[in-house]
């Protein structure tokens, strides 16, 4: 806790000094990114150049979506497992929709978009309704969605081959003779959109409310229940989203995959500065917490480190970002 | 739809054997479960095919062979991820009378009555051979495998740099990157080995969803002059083959391997006598010959 | 200061109460919590509710917000039968309720806290944030309350999270609201303020349940007075005719004499705890003072001056940044809460519920919990014969209220609660106590025993630091008070020199307008080595 | 709510009732694992005999062993996600103490279990001085176990063929002629050590009152840093015991294995009752949960369900069990 020191005189100006300390760490948050994108430029000459980072962007987008998803999730208390494997479950979906039923591509994508919005609510009647804690109603559901997931695709890919313009979501350049990849715009408009919900709507307020204490929003004549409900239905898009991005870019739906992307996710999510306890966080800390997994993945693998030990060394330079990033908010 | 009625009451008559494979989910094993279930189906047996998600599983894979052992069944298929940690179960298998049938690798044991398998090292090289020749003999190629520790991970690369050191000195070999067969990894992993290595020539992955990666990972990165060399079949393989983004793939032989696995097993438990290998075999296919009947047979997609 | 002005309600009384409680029955495992209880509350009054500690209030306050459900009995709310389902319903019906335990969310702002549920929109869905603090700024100033809307709420002090509450309760506009010891972390002049934003309120004929063990302000802000005596209805009395004295006696079936000033002052002895030049990042300057062996030592301020920030930079909860402990002659240095343990000093903290219970466990590992390891262990084992034994005893002792020592201290009561936070430090058996706002949500009775148990303390040879925000209090028990001012001592003053006017002096005096000098502050001359001379302190 | 009328003077009575009633749950907590095994039996006709049950409380033995460690992290309030891969180095570690430097079995065994100790040691580190987020602590030690593993070992397993009586630690048979695992004794004994331990020392309780409110513990005088990094390195313990187990049963120590086993570890928990946030747990809860894991997967492998549908089934039971005991819970 910061000790704003000031009489009760001076309260409107420390408002401002608050808020502006806020933006300050967020930019902070920034650095650890900085730093470690600096010293891999420096340390390899094929890292700074534009086409690894698009690529670096790219290699977010999946994982960045999950992220973002699930920090509202985190935010409001809760943590939500069955992501990665929901996400898995929602790309066979995606497949069953245009390839197997052979909808139109406008309404397969929103239908399999809206798959992972009942994926969430089901795991918010679960943990809102049911009262079961969200871990283990998400690790059941977790479970659930990877046997659905190879059940539905009868275990085998589903291939998008004749579904035009599919992959074009994903690897297709909406700029036309800019190498950009539509993807990561899919990911940055996702990023703007949860923002915008997290900090200007009733959504997100709430969600922010009921993580920071659930007994007082509910005493405060909020129906808790229901609006847990919409925050995991509402997270649940970003698996459908999530879900679309990994078969639009592989071309096509892997059933078996999935499985440990939501630690990934939450990693994200967790670097980026949000708390498990709930309360407090930020989509633009979530997108810094992708960004410096993925750098970190892919500068290592640039620098030819021996893979066995890449993870050492990802696991050593985690613990080294978070720690400098808290002493740095200690201190301003 | 599940739970078949009726379950459980093994008489009847009707062979049940059970099949404990390395993994489940990959298309390979779900091309020698199909193999298996064909085979029974033909010969009015009952099989069930179990196998953990990922290759590392192999205390899991040791309860499925328990709990499979548990059902008596008539006869064991068994792919084992370490040969040596199954011996106590499969002195059980012995001592209940249960034949065991080896498949995929061998086991280390006298027990199995015979071993259904491919070389996997003998196909890693015919790989390497032909990419070799595509490149002359010269150049510089990666490999992305799927797994760093399990016997066919491990035989899948040594046989491929094995070969290249023996017969292709002019080609230069970079150190292996392991992407555990997920395909969006290995697309990632790619990536950085061609934006590290801008001369690269060929890259060889060593599984189906290592292979998906690796021609993402190309086509993403806008490559060219990158051979592509992979293993298994599927849909994107040989989409990729048909349209030049790769140049060919070895394929063991899934299906046939299911089949004899069965087969085997089905002989095993009317007690005749087994040859001591049942080799399934490989096969090199590229855009020359993959539309011929005898590869078209081995391939699944 | 408490002016008691009559108030003007109560001559115009409808007929139909507000709200009528009639035979209501409610049991917790183990606890009945009110039998046959009943109530009713007119329009435009102030329905002071008084009993001691557990005997039900806030349990009746819960039904009536629809937290819990009733066993048995009906309430109406004007004339119509209400049965609330949840704080929704309750809220929807015109009933707005400050809790006793704060509930507020700490990483919002105090103006997303009072708005929350009820925030302005731009387009129906879009936050409108200036419209927010826009709102809350005409509220809180209309209210005069000392509030920022955009500071976060996990910052603020005990005191301004509890005007928060206030302020959000106020800008409901309901027929019945409810104030579960909204005071018990206000100063006077807080106190004050409320009471006029009080009386304010119930002259648009909104009625007030007043919960409160202070028993001066019940009788300032009050029309009458229901009693209740372990979950039963006792009495309701006139305010204005009945004497204070009259009404404890119904809340504790018994008469209590409360003298007002400290007995027992004696001459002081060894000083046990010099402090000198300490100084924290955020507020504490140069604060300095003398504890001497034996004494009371009171700290009086307005909030915020800093005199928990001083407890807290003394136990090591938090980091000085200068300053000297010496501690019995010996320079002290203190780490963290254990090490103070360990050195014979005991922190008893403002905010129970945060800094002080285990709430999810026993009353008996609360109270054993500071000294399990010294006391109630052998090579590591738990003795929980012993444990219990002692906790059973100080259950007895301090009169806590409940089934057993083994219930959840959550389900206590907020005073009973309390005696157990107290109970554990008198478990551990430091030299050196500081009690920060020991009475807070205690009952009249009660304080009463905390203060012999203090002045018996003291009497055993233990050196106490009280912090107490009721001046009252101060007068009733310190030998000398320390006066801190906007995070710096002001002044010590004698208890012969210590009245509320003085206190209140020194507590507003902006310290470097004139800084004090050794003397004032009651130091020692800087010798060390000259502890052994006695000094009168506090001697009429 | 059952109203029980009492007036004060039984409350000494009342307090023997509350206390027999939390017996009654724990007891009740078996119920979801009867009326599970009870479902089995008759499914099947090969679930219920002496070899099949032996089997499952063998299948439990690594996962039970990890769980009952990380109880204790968990009632302190944190979370340790490095178990899984910490297990796989600890098994690598015996491998190299017993295999490579060819120590003698009583000296090797307890050095790879104090290696685990060491492990949970960082771990606490971090957290409790560093104050890292013990998610992020002990995600960040998950990698660099991971790394460790393989590098130790050279990415190849370690058999400990040539180590004599190794793997009889695990499939031995104590008691002579009863065909009685002794890994099952094992972990039982660990077990019921870690039950005394948590209930009976000031170790335990201070693990509760950590978890149950850090900030009040600290203000009592306690030394919390301490404790904590006391419990990490004390739950280390158990990824060591379970490192040796594991590598004992399989013959050789697989440095790749550990992933994913964490998850499961601490579904254990939190299904047997144990509560995320800290404060309240049980080892009897624990292994209950870990049983009941094993149960269903025994179960629905025993009942030949296609291994696509299994984890959907396992999923849903886990909802459902844990569902009915809260009611349970509720209603006594
Ligand atoms: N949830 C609960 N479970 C069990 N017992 C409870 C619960 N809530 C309250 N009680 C018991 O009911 C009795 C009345 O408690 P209540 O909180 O209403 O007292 P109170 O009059 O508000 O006291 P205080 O002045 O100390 O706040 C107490 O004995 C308390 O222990
Ligand atoms: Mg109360
Ligand atoms: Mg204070």
């Amino acid at each position: 806790m910061t000790a704003t020191k000031v009489s009760a005189r001076e309260s409107a100006q420390t408002g401002l000094v608050t808020v502006a300390k806020g933006r300050l760490q967020q930019l902070l948050a920034f650095a650890s990114l900085i730093v470690i994108s600096a010293f891999f430029s420096v340390a390899s000459p094929y890292f700074f150049s534009y086409d690894n980072f698009t690529a670096i962007l790219f290699s977010t987008v999946v994982i960045g979506t999950l992220a973002i998803g699930t920090t509202f999730v985190i935010i409001a208390g809760g943590i939500d497992l069955s992501i990665g494997t929901g996400m898995a479950l929602c790309a066979v979906m995606s497949g069953v929709f245009l390839v197997d039923i052979g909808l139109p591509l406008a309404l397969g994508v929103p239908a399999a978009i809206l798959f992972g919005g009942l994926i969430g609510l089901v795991n918010g009647f679960n943990v809102a309704v049911l009262k079961i804690p969200p871990f283990i109603a998400t690790l059941a559901m977790m479970l659930v969605a990877q046997g659905l997931a190879l059940v539905l695709s009868d275990s085998a890919p589903i291939y998008f081959t004749d579904v035009a313009g599919y992959t074009d979501i994903s690897t297709g350049n909406l700029l036309p003779g800019v190498r950009f990849p539509n993807a990561v715009l899919v990911l940055l408009g996702a990023a703007l959109v949860a923002a915008v919900l997290l900090t200007k709507t009733v959504l997100g307020r709430y969600t922010y409310s009921i993580g920071s204490n659930e007994e007082a929003t509910a005493l405060s004549g909020i129906n808790v229940r229901r609006w847990k409900i919409a925050i995991y239905a509402f997270a649940g898009l970003f698996i459908g989203l999530a879900g679309v991005m990994i078969s639009a870019r592989l071309g096509s739906a892997q059933p078996a995959t999935g499985m440990g992307y939501e630690l990934q996710a939450i990693a994200a999510v967790v670097i980026g500065g949000t708390s498990l306890s709930g309360g407090k966080g930020s989509i633009v800390g979530t997108l810094i917490g992708a960004l410096i997994i993925s750098v970190l993945n892919n500068g290592l693998q640039i620098m030819s480190i021996p893979q066995e030990w890449q993870n050492v060394i990802l696991g050593c330079v985690i613990l080294v970002a978070v720690y400098t990033d808290m002493i740095r908010k200690k201190e301003t | 739809a599940c739970g078949s009625a009726g379950d459980g009451a093994g008489g009847g008559g009707e062979p049940y054997v059970a099949i404990v494979s390395k993994g489940f989910q990959h298309q390979f094993w779900q091309a020698v479960k199909k193999g298996a279930e064909q085979e029974a189906s033909k010969r009015g047996a009952r099989v069930t095919f179990v196998g953990p998600a990922t290759e590392q599983e192999v205390e899991e894979q040791l309860n499925m062979l328990t709990n499979a052992l548990a059902k008596q069944p008539d006869a064991l298929g068994f792919a084992a991820l370490d040969s040596k940690a199954a011996a106590p179960l499969l002195q059980q298998a012995q001592s209940q009378d249960v034949p065991v049938i080896a498949f995929d690798s061998g086991v280390d044991s006298g027990i199995p009555v015979t071993t259904v398998a491919t070389d996997n090292k003998a196909a890693a090289a015919e790989a390497a051979k032909h990419l070799a020749e595509e490149l002359g003999g010269k150049g510089k190629v990666a490999l992305v495998v799927h797994d760093q520790t399990s016997l066919s991970g491990v035989d899948r690369r040594d046989g491929f740099v094995e070969w290249m050191e023996q017969n292709a000195p002019g080609i230069t070999v970079l150190p292996a990157q392991y992407g555990g067969g997920d395909q969006l990894e290995s697309a990632n992993i790619t990536k950085s080995i061609i934006s590290a290595n801008p001369d690269l020539d060929g890259i060889y992955a060593s599984n189906e969803g290592s292979a998906i990666g690796v021609i993402k990972g190309v086509q993403e990165s806008g490559a060219s002059g990158v051979t592509v060399v992979g293993f298994d079949s599927g849909q994107a393989q040989i989409d990729a083959i048909r349209n030049g983004q790769m140049l060919g793939a070895v394929t063991q032989n899934p299906i046939g391997m299911g089949e004899r696995l069965v087969d085997a097993a089905l002989k095993a438990i009317e007690g005749q006598r087994l040859p001591e290998t049942v080799d399934t075999g490989f096969y090199w296919y590229d855009k020359s010959n993959i539309d011929d009947e005898k590869i078209q047979a081995v391939l699944y997609q | 200061m408490l002016t008691t002005t009559s108030t003007a309600a109560g001559a115009t009384r409808s007929p139909v109460p507000l709200l009528e409680v009639e035979g209501v029955h409610k049991s917790f495992p183990g606890v009945r919590a009110l039998t046959d209880m009943r109530l009713d509350l007119y329009e435009g009054e102030v329905l002071a509710l008084v009993g001691e500690n557990g005997a039900g209030k806030s349990t009746l306050m819960k039904l009536l917000s629809g937290i819990h459900d009733a066993d048995a009995g009906r309430f109406r709310l004007a004339g119509e039968p209400f049965a609330p389902d949840g704080p929704r319903a309750a809220l929807a019906s015109g009933i707005s309720i400050i809790h006793q335990e704060l509930n507020l969310m700490p990483h919002l702002t105090v103006a997303q806290n009072v708005f929350i549920g009820r925030e302005p929109r731009r387009w129906r869905v879009l936050l409108d944030e200036r419209e927010l603090n826009a709102r809350t700024r005409k509220l809180i100033d209309s209210l005069g309350l000392p509030l920022d809307p955009t500071a976060v709420v996990g910052d603020l002090t005990v005191a301004h999270q509890q005007m928060v509450e206030i302020a959000r309760a106020l800008s409901y506009d309901a027929k019945v609201l409810i104030m579960d010891e909204p005071t018990a972390a206000l100063n006077d002049a807080e106190v004050a303020t409320l009471h006029d934003l009080i009386r304010r309120y119930v002259r648009t004929g909104t009625g007030v349940i007043y919960i409160s063990h202070r028993m001066d302000e019940i009788r300032a802000i009050s029309d009458r007075v229901t009693v209740i005596r372990d979950g039963e209805y006792v009495d309701t009395v006139d305010s204005a005719t009945t004497t204070t004295d009259e009404i404890i006696a119904r809340m504790v079936g018994r008469t209590l004499a409360a003298d007002a000033r400290p007995r027992d002052v004696r001459p002081d002895r060894e000083t046990v705890l010099r402090v000198r030049g300490l100084c924290t990042r955020s507020l504490l300057k140069d604060v300095s003072f003398d504890l001497r062996q034996g004494e009371i030592l009171g700290f009086a301020g307005l909030m915020g001056a800093g005199r928990t920030e001083v407890a807290r930079a003394l136990v090591g909860a938090d980091r000085s940044t200068a300053g000297e402990v010496t501690l019995r002659g010996e320079r002290a240095r203190v780490r963290n809460p254990a090490d103070a343990v360990r050195l014979g000093i005991g922190y008893l903290s403002e905010d129970r519920k945060r800094y002080g219970l285990l709430l999810d466990q026993t009353v008996r590992a609360n109270i054993t919990l500071g000294a399990l390891r010294q006391r109630f262990a052998t090579a590591g084992f738990v003795r929980d014969r012993a444990a219990r034994a002692e906790a059973a005893g100080y259950v007895e002792t301090l009169r806590i209220k409940t089934p057993s020592p083994e219930q959840r201290t959550k389900n206590l009561s907020g005073g009973n609660q309390q005696k157990v936070v107290i109970a554990k430090w008198l478990v551990r058996d430091c030299d050196i106590l500081i009690f920060d706002e020991p009475t807070r949500g205690i009952d009249v009775g009660a304080k009463e025993e905390i203060y012999q148990l203090l002045t018996e303390l003291a009497g055993q040879g233990k050196s106490i630091i009280m912090i107490s925000s009721e001046l009252p209090e101060v007068l009733r028990l310190a030998h000398r008070v320390v006066v801190m001012s906007e995070g710096r001592v002001t002044r010590t003053l004698d208890a012969a020199e210590a009245t509320q006017e003085t206190i209140m002096h020194y507590a507003t005096l902006r310290p470097d307008e004139n800084p004090a000098d050794a003397a004032e502050l009651g130091l020692e001359p800087p010798a060390p080595q000259a502890d052994e001379e006695p000094r009168k302190a506090g001697e009429p």
